[in-house]
């Protein structure tokens, strides 16, 4: 089967997020889509998949042209579908998310949940994705819930299987096995659509590489005779930078002290389990793992938005254990949060509310009761110059932002005053490779600056990059504190994956 | 064609359809007229009731005063919904509130002898601390215990009605010589003055300086809103509960505050009906103001002045309504019907627009209350 | 080095223990102190003839030192997994004694109490299981007072007009026409469907209260004026003592929101339709990315619940008085309301939260009969502050339905 | 909607539809309607412009009709938030009014309060139009129809369940002594029980209410003090007892009746409106075992439906002491003092309609004794 796209554009509101796009592929084979965030990639997915009407141009399907409504069309077609954002019911079982729609059923219309669990069972063993049809998936680990959703998508049988980012939260040896899945799709006889912005996975797997930027397919490559920097710079249109451009650290006295610290959940789980280490001034330590893992819970008792069961926490000489979010911050540190359309931003609100969402009660902005919104207006204004935040008014909302410049929001409102320590949770997910750069910039200036700096992510790339030091987090506990100039990628990955490297010392 | 002038013809074109339905429904209702197939009497008794509606609201000095008087609890209690909505919470508790604020009121009213100067505030101020404290019930039980405000406001309501039935007859309250659920007279001086006492003996204009009250309560809400820390946490928590409480807002506490507030515009709400319109309370003081509330909160897009046009509009509809029924033998129920038809078509512009077939992007009406949470 | 994640008692888990054992410390000062006040003998009557008593006095001490012993043993050291039955019984037990306590010296009939609960649940039950089909769907839906009005309205003329089979039938269209409008509105034109729901109520209170005085009340032999449905007794089961008579001696209606509760429970857990159902109104694109129209069974789902509620809404006129009057339903469309949010949008749990209003319903006119002192304003409220003691005790936070409120964009 | 629970708070009621009064109002309407044009069209005028139209077209209603001594009085009523069609006390106000009209020929109108904020608006209409008696329905309207009796001396007023004190010259409280038909209605049905036990309840603990309840408690102990029985009562003791908690959910007195039926009661007395009405419905239900004693009016004439559970019906005549208000003002005597129904002016009273011959004469006798002051209450 042979699947193309002709002269595919599709407009938003001020947007044209495809503009013309032709691909093409066939099974067999994988294609890797990449470009930066806000090329083009999803939305173009969107549209094959149904889910989007194209404002322009043909689909077709071995060469006859076809027209897809909605999904129910596309899964008929032989498409099938894996999100960026997980389609998967968190409260619905396992067996129940992957028949959503392909209901076996008895009599009366019943669900035949016995046949629903066998189904799931015998896809899941030809390729050997090892899954419980019976658990709930907001019990599951980010890599089981992958897998669940190939499994649905293998369920429908579909000749085309497109991957949308689906490495971004996995651990490098779950990404290992994923390839392998891809594989064996192919070797199977289907198709592959693998969408990233990662150029070494694309490298590594496709067959062929088409880059999109601004809308706009710009260039299709053969791994076998391309480099990551060619491609690199077809995706950003000009050359980039892959490492991060720091100096050597210098770390001098402790800033913070996290001693003993465990955390339990409120129906008795432990989630942090006695976690000790330290963070020195001037140096950022990263803390590497898959997600769910704790890091979530650790950074919430750092911040104070969750009560740590026993243990304690100490920053810069003083005892914080039990302050509230707000001394925390009085007392210099800073946040930010992981999520941040849910955590940092009330994306409603202003940019110029949103910059001081935070800040609200310093004297500098408030008298205690009546806000001083003149001066932060004024303050706002040079934020938005010295952070290179994208707006045209600083006082319209900040949902009006692009992913970036939402992450630029809340780094400038961070990071713009006197602090001693700043804590950053998964500060480059989602956004664009500029973005990045500039994030990444800030935490190294930072650093310099002589602050100390936590920074929690789960792309192992960019802990490794960032960070002096590393921590692994598995399980609640900190398995591995290593200097990431001596440790390879593949190690840190088998502390995240419970494991050690041989001939390690713990 | 600019923004204030699009919505403004599209709250005209929603006020039509609205019209439009309940005209049908007077209409197909007359089953005498239809019955002996007159038509024509059917549409007449139609003309006399809107023309009705507008005399009674607008036509007169009496008709704005009837209508002021109507809008000014409707404006303090939707200002407590409205308020409540603004920080993420779904007041449905008006009604109590209102009657917490009338009893405490008219205590002060009564039991102190006391300069008006002196007395009118300060039973105006008892009326919005018993509105507050009635009020930051539920906001209590939601901040311990997870109780949502919408159960427990809907039985407080109850809880407080029959209270107040209770209390009128209790000795404190009692009126002297009767035996009825009515309450003692509160002393003069702490009657609110007629707003129009200027011209002397119109004993019917009714319109009391509560309305002067609930202006500046709206004031205070706007102000409360748009300067003031307190406010800033409280829209923050009301559109992102989770980002409030990572940005270091005591989210529980502000569910109390906001609830008080809320309760204290309500108690307002109360207090004014006694000293200003009654000078009395009964176990129907609040009636059923503090569930038209909602209605005049979610038209007015808890927006101060979104909240104080429909509370107007409501108010005239209110008093329009009362001549329409001079006038015809359309009973006041109408005028319940044509409210919800109103709000349904204000809140919907999409379908306004294909009614009237105009042309143009519609602003959508927005979300006022974010699911059950939870 | 491994690691082991284990399960601790957590601080919330051990203030709500707390708070658990000091609840059953104010229930053992209330029997204590309150509950060993009035001498005599209780009698409870459980059928024709027959009847248990319980000396109020004596219970009531007993209890109370019994529920003392538990609280110890709930702050001492818990019961684990037997937690929420010691709650359960100690809760009965406590209720018993409280009527011992307001029947001593005197006798009532307790089959007859449980027989109103069960028949006064019935609209309560059927809204409550409205409301669940809407909003397990994604749609909130506050109107469900607007459609129990205004199919009472509607099934008692169409019942005078013509039988009863068919008035029901007219009350159950126009619970679909206002769900229809509720759909329309927030599907369709995407109104916020709080407000629709509102509209709805106040459309339904208004165009009833006008249709009755315009249309009922000047041809109330003909158009209001029907005999409501006998109760069935079902052979053999209504002659189970005690459970016969509270379960089997029922009106059509009691039956029928018996199978719409397991109905519903069975559609939602166990179907096809269930899951997708589930599925949208929890994570509505994950069902639209697998093909699931999310708005046509939005639709559709709102419809069937339309229908339910005007099952509901004919239970007045058909199931019970005869005949509609203004206002009739009297907020019971914001208790059903509650009960959904009671149940944790289970229709089994709308169905207890139904029976926990209907109860403190039945048990407040009992009351009435004894000179306990409470005065009858404070038993009126009583169901009310039920409710609150238990959404704030029992419940507190509930998960609703994630995509309740929100509007699905098809594209 | 629970907002309005308690929102009617008002007195015990009765059924009674009037065909007519639809009627009346129709051809109003029919006259009005063609009013109608020419007022649209001389829309610009002032306020009293639609006033005058009406009062018009009333005047030429009444031409139809033979001349009564009533011709050109207005007479006018108020209600309470119940509405007109309350089946209670304002629906047998308005039948007095009606009554008024059939007979004095005076020309009748009407205006209902959807809230205790209409009260005084809707007074100061009647007011503008120079009604020549205006009728206002409980005491929630006590205080307003004081201010505009004192406003408009030229006017008269008169308030069903409400008296003056000191009273006002021109404003007549009707007030009626329901506890004393209560309490033969409380002898006789203490006398007919089987079962020795009897019930009843209210819709709202007020004093409109109670005064029913505690008549027929009294009943019941006069009548185990005199034929040394033990009756019992359900539902009041004196100072306290059961209550709907509204006058408009008919369940919840099919319940209550349910309620205290299972408690053994045979005769049951609801004061509660239309609530009674589902009790009513419980009876019919019941194939006899429970009978009903109605209120306000005779029962058994005005739900004929459910005429066979009535045995008797206590009376509070609130439609003649309407009526005789307005023949007041027609006649000119006017409307000074409070007026007192009691069994001895007939005010109120007893409509037997299923009591054994002997025991309604024994009842009676109570009631004269009660008229003469020789049964002390």
């Amino acid at each position: 089967m042979k699947f193309e796209l002709r002269g595919i554009t599709k407009r938003f509101p001020g947007v044209v997020a495809n503009d013309g796009v032709n691909l093409h592929v066939s099974t067999g084979e994988v294609l890797a889509l990449i470009g930066e965030n806000g090329a083009g990639k999803s939305t173009l997915m969107n549209v094959l998949y149904g889910l989007y009407r194209a404002d322009e141009g043909e689909l077709l399907i071995d060469g006859k042209p076809s027209h897809f409504s909605s999904p129910a069309d596309a899964i008929a077609a032989g498409i099938g579908m894996v999100h960026q954002h997980f389609m998967l019911v968190p409260v619905m079982t396992v067996a129940e998310n992957v028949v959503l729609g392909v209901e076996p059923t008895g009599r009366f219309g019943s669900l035949d949940i016995d046949e629903a669990r066998r189904m799931v069972r015998e896809v899941s063993d030809k390729y050997s994705l090892e899954l419980d049809p019976d658990a709930v998936i907001e019990d599951l680990s980010v890599g089981v819930r992958q897998r669940v959703e190939i499994v649905k998508v293998l369920m429908r049988d579909a000749k085309i299987v497109v991957f949308d980012e689906p490495t971004a939260v996995l651990t490098p040896s779950e990404i290992l096995e994923f390839f392998e899945i891809v594989r064996s799709l192919v070797a199977a006889g289907r198709g592959v659509i693998f969408i990233t912005h990662k150029l070494k996975e694309a490298l590594s797997v496709a067959d062929r590489i088409n880059v999109l930027r601004r809308g706009k397919v710009v260039g299709e490559a053969l791994p076998k005779n391309t480099s990551e920097s060619q491609i690199a710079e077809m995706m950003v249109g000009r050359a980039v930078q892959l490492v991060v451009d720091k100096t050597e650290a210098v770390p001098r006295e402790s800033m913070l002290d996290v001693r003993n610290v465990t955390v339990v959940e409120p129906d008795g789980r432990v989630v942090v389990d006695d976690v000790t280490f330290e963070v020195r001034v001037g140096e950022i330590v990263g803390v590497a793992g898959v997600q769910g893992n704790g890091q979530t819970e650790l950074v919430e008792a750092i911040a104070g938005l969750r009560r740590a069961a026993s243990g304690s926490i100490v920053l810069g000489g003083r005892d914080i254990t039990t302050d509230s979010p707000r001394e925390r911050h009085e007392a210099g540190m800073a946040h930010i949060p992981e999520d941040r359309q849910r955590q940092g931003l009330v994306t409603d609100l202003s940019i110029v509310e949103n910059l001081v969402l935070t800040r609200y009660h310093d004297s500098e902005f408030s008298s205690g009761i009546r806000m001083k919104w003149d001066v932060a207006k004024t303050r706002a204004k040079e934020l938005v110059a010295a952070y290179d935040i994208r707006t045209t008014d600083p006082a319209q909302p900040a949902s009006t932002l692009s992913g970036g410049n939402q992450q630029k929001v809340i780094v400038a409102r961070e990071l713009s005053r006197e602090i001693r320590l700043a804590v950053a949770a998964q500060p480059t997910r989602g956004i664009d490779v500029g973005s990045i750069e500039y994030v990444h910039a800030q935490i190294v200036k930072e650093r310099d600056a002589g602050r100390a700096v936590l920074v929690v992510s789960t792309e192992l790339d960019e802990v490794m990059s960032l960070a002096d030091r590393v921590l692994v987090m598995y399980r609640g506990r900190i398995v591995a504190d290593v200097d990431p100039k001596k440790v390879s990628h593949m190690d840190i990955g088998l502390y995240m994956a419970g494991s050690r490297p041989s001939g390690a010392v713990a | 064609m600019n923004d204030t002038l699009k919505s403004l013809r599209f709250t005209l074109l929603a006020v039509v359809a609205a019209l439009f339905v309940s005209a049908f429904i007077i209409v197909i209702t007359d089953i005498e007229a239809l019955g002996n197939g007159d038509f024509g009497k059917a549409l007449s008794t139609l003309g006399t009731a809107y023309w009705g509606l507008f005399k009674g609201s607008f036509g007169s000095l009496r008709a704005i005063s009837n209508t002021i008087t109507g809008a000014t609890p409707l404006l303090l209690a939707g200002l407590a919904v409205s308020s409540a909505f603004k920080a993420g919470l779904f007041n449905i508790g008006a009604t109590g509130q209102m009657l917490a604020g009338a009893i405490t009121g008219l205590w002060v009213g009564f039991a102190f002898q006391l300069p008006p100067l002196l007395h009118v505030p300060l039973a105006l101020v008892a009326s919005a601390v018993g509105g507050a404290a009635f009020g930051a019930i539920p906001g209590i039980l939601k901040a311990r215990t997870g109780a949502h405000e919408v159960i427990t406001t809907i039985m407080l309501n109850g809880i407080a009605s029959f209270t107040v039935l209770w209390l009128l007859k209790t000795e404190l309250f009692k009126r002297e010589g009767r035996d009825d659920a009515i309450s003692k007279f509160v002393e003069d001086s702490a009657k609110l003055p007629k707003l129009f006492w200027f011209m002397g003996k119109r004993i019917d204009l009714l319109a009391h300086t509560g309305f002067v009250v609930a202006l500046l309560a709206t004031f205070v809400f706007w102000w409360l809103l748009r300067k003031t820390t307190l406010g800033f946490e409280m829209q923050a928590t009301g559109l992102n509960q989770e980002a409030a409480r990572y940005a270091g807002m005591r989210t529980k506490s502000l569910m109390v505050v906001s609830m008080a507030i809320a309760g204290s515009f309500a108690g307002l709400a109360g207090g004014t009906e006694v000293m200003g319109l009654y000078g009395y309370a009964s176990a129907t003081v609040a009636g059923d103001i503090g569930f038209d509330a909602i209605a005049v909160a979610l038209l007015g897009r808890s927006t101060p002045i979104g909240t104080l046009v429909s509370a107007l509009l409501f108010g005239a509809l209110q008093a329009g309504g009362r001549q329409m029924q001079v006038d015809t033998d359309v009973p006041i129920d109408l005028i319940i019907v044509l409210r919800a038809l109103i709000v349904m078509f204000i809140a919907a512009p999409l379908l306004v627009k294909a009614m009237f077939r105009v042309k143009g992007e519609v602003k959508s009406f927005g979300q006022t209350f974010r699911g059950w949470g939870g | 080095m491994t690691t082991t994640q284990g399960i601790v008692i957590s601080a919330e888990q051990r203030k709500r223990a707390r708070s658990v054992g000091i609840t059953y410390l104010v229930l053992a000062a209330v029997c204590l102190l309150v509950f060993t006040r009035r001498a005599g003998d209780a009698g409870f009557k459980i059928g024709e003839s027959s009847q248990f008593t319980l000396p109020a006095q004596g219970f009531g001490w007993a209890l109370g030192i019994v529920l003392v012993a538990v609280a110890a043993g709930q702050l001492l050291r818990g019961y684990g997994k037997l937690s929420n039955v010691v709650l359960a019984l100690a809760t009965a037990a406590f209720f018993m004694s409280f009527l011992a306590w307001a029947a001593a010296g005197d006798s009532f009939s307790f089959v007859g109490m449980l027989q109103d609960t069960v028949s006064r649940s019935v609209p309560i039950t059927l809204g409550a299981i409205g409301g669940i089909l809407s909003e397990r769907s994604g749609v909130i839906n506050i109107s469900i007072e607007g459609m129990l009005l205004a199919a009472a309205c509607t099934s008692a003329i169409g019942a005078s007009l013509t039988n009863l089979w068919i008035g029901t039938l007219v009350g159950v269209l126009t619970g679909v026409a206002l769900a229809a409008v509720l759909a329309v509105m927030s599907i369709r034109y995407k109104v916020d469907q709080v407000i629709v729901g509102f509209a709805i109520n106040f459309f339904a209170l208004g165009v009833t209260s006008f249709v009755s005085f315009r249309v009922l009340v000047p041809n109330r032999d003909t158009m209001n004026n029907l005999l409501p449905v006998m109760p069935i007794r079902i052979p053999l089961l209504a002659d189970i003592p005690f459970i016969g008579q509270i379960l089997f001696d029922q009106t059509i209606f009691v039956y029928f929101s018996f199978v719409a509760v397991a109905l519903a429970t069975w559609g939602l857990y166990r179907t096809k339709w269930g899951l997708r159902t589930r599925a949208i109104g929890e994570y509505p694109r994950a069902a639209g990315t697998l093909g699931v129209d999310v708005n046509k069974l939005r639709y559709r789902n709102l419809l069937l619940a339309g229908a339910v509620a005007g099952v509901g809404g004919a239970w007045w006129p058909i199931g019970i008085v005869g005949r509609f009057d203004q206002n009739i339903t009297n907020g019971r469309g914001f208790i059903a309301l509650a009960a959904v949010i009671f149940g944790r949008w289970h229709p089994v749990g709308a169905l207890c939260g139904a029976l926990v209003f209907a109860l403190s319903e039945a048990v407040r006119l009992k009351i009435g009969n004894f000179d306990t002192g409470i005065p009858s304003e404070f038993l009126i409220m009583a169901p009310y502050v039920v409710t609150i003691v238990v959404v704030a005790g029992f419940i507190g936070a509930s998960r609703a339905p994630k995509a309740a409120g929100q509007v699905y964009e098809d594209q | 909607m629970l907002a309005r629970i308690n929102k009617r708070v008002r007195h015990p009621s009765y059924e009674r539809e009037k065909h007519t009064m639809r009627k009346q109002r129709g051809l109003k309407s029919a006259a009005l309607a063609i009013a109608a044009f020419a007022l649209i069209a001389s829309a610009c005028g002032s306020d009293d412009a639609a006033e005058e139209v009406t009062e018009d077209t009333e005047a030429a209603t009444e031409e139809t009709t033979a001349p009564l001594p009533g011709a050109g009085v207005l007479a006018c009523m108020v209600t309470d938030t119940g509405g007109v069609d309350d089946k209670g006390f304002n629906q047998i106000s308005y039948a007095g009014m009606q009554k008024a009209e059939a007979e004095l020929g005076v020309t009748i109108d009407l205006l209902e309060s959807a809230s205790d904020a209409d009260y005084a608006p809707n007074l100061q209409s009647f007011a503008d139009k120079g009604c020549n008696i205006t009728v206002t329905v409980g005491f929630l309207l006590g205080d307003a129809t004081k201010a505009a009796a004192e406003a408009n001396t030229g006017l008269n007023y008169a308030i069903v369940d409400y008296a003056y004190d000191p009273p006002v010259a021109n404003a007549r409280g009707l007030v009626f002594a329901t506890d004393q038909p209560s309490f033969m209605a409380g002898y006789l049905s203490a006398a007919m029980s089987k079962s020795g036990i009897v019930g009843t309840y209210g819709g709202v603990n007020i004093p409109p209410v109670t005064a029913f309840m505690e008549g027929f408690r009294k009943g019941v102990e006069y009548y185990n003090a005199q034929k040394g029985a033990s009756v019992k009562l359900l539902g009041w003791d004196g100072t306290d007892g059961t209550f709907a908690g509204n006058f408009e959910s008919l369940d919840d007195g099919k319940n209550i009746a349910k309620s205290q039926a299972d408690e053994g009661a045979d005769i049951i007395f609801p004061v509660a409106g239309p609530v009674g009405l589902g009790s009513a419905q419980f009876a019919l239900e019941s194939a006899g075992k429970v009978k009903i004693i109605g209120v306000d009016v005779d029962m058994s004439v005005s739900n004929p439906d459910a005429a066979e559970v009535y045995i008797a019906s206590v009376l509070k005549n609130i439609d003649a002491a309407v009526f005789a208000a307005i023949s007041d003002v027609v006649s000119g005597s006017g409307v000074t003092d409070n007026y007192v129904g009691t069994l001895a002016n007939g005010g109120v009273g007893v409509a037997f309609t299923a009591v054994p011959a002997d025991l309604q004469a024994e009842v009676e006798a109570i009631g004269a004794g009660i008229a003469d002051g020789s049964i002390k209450l």
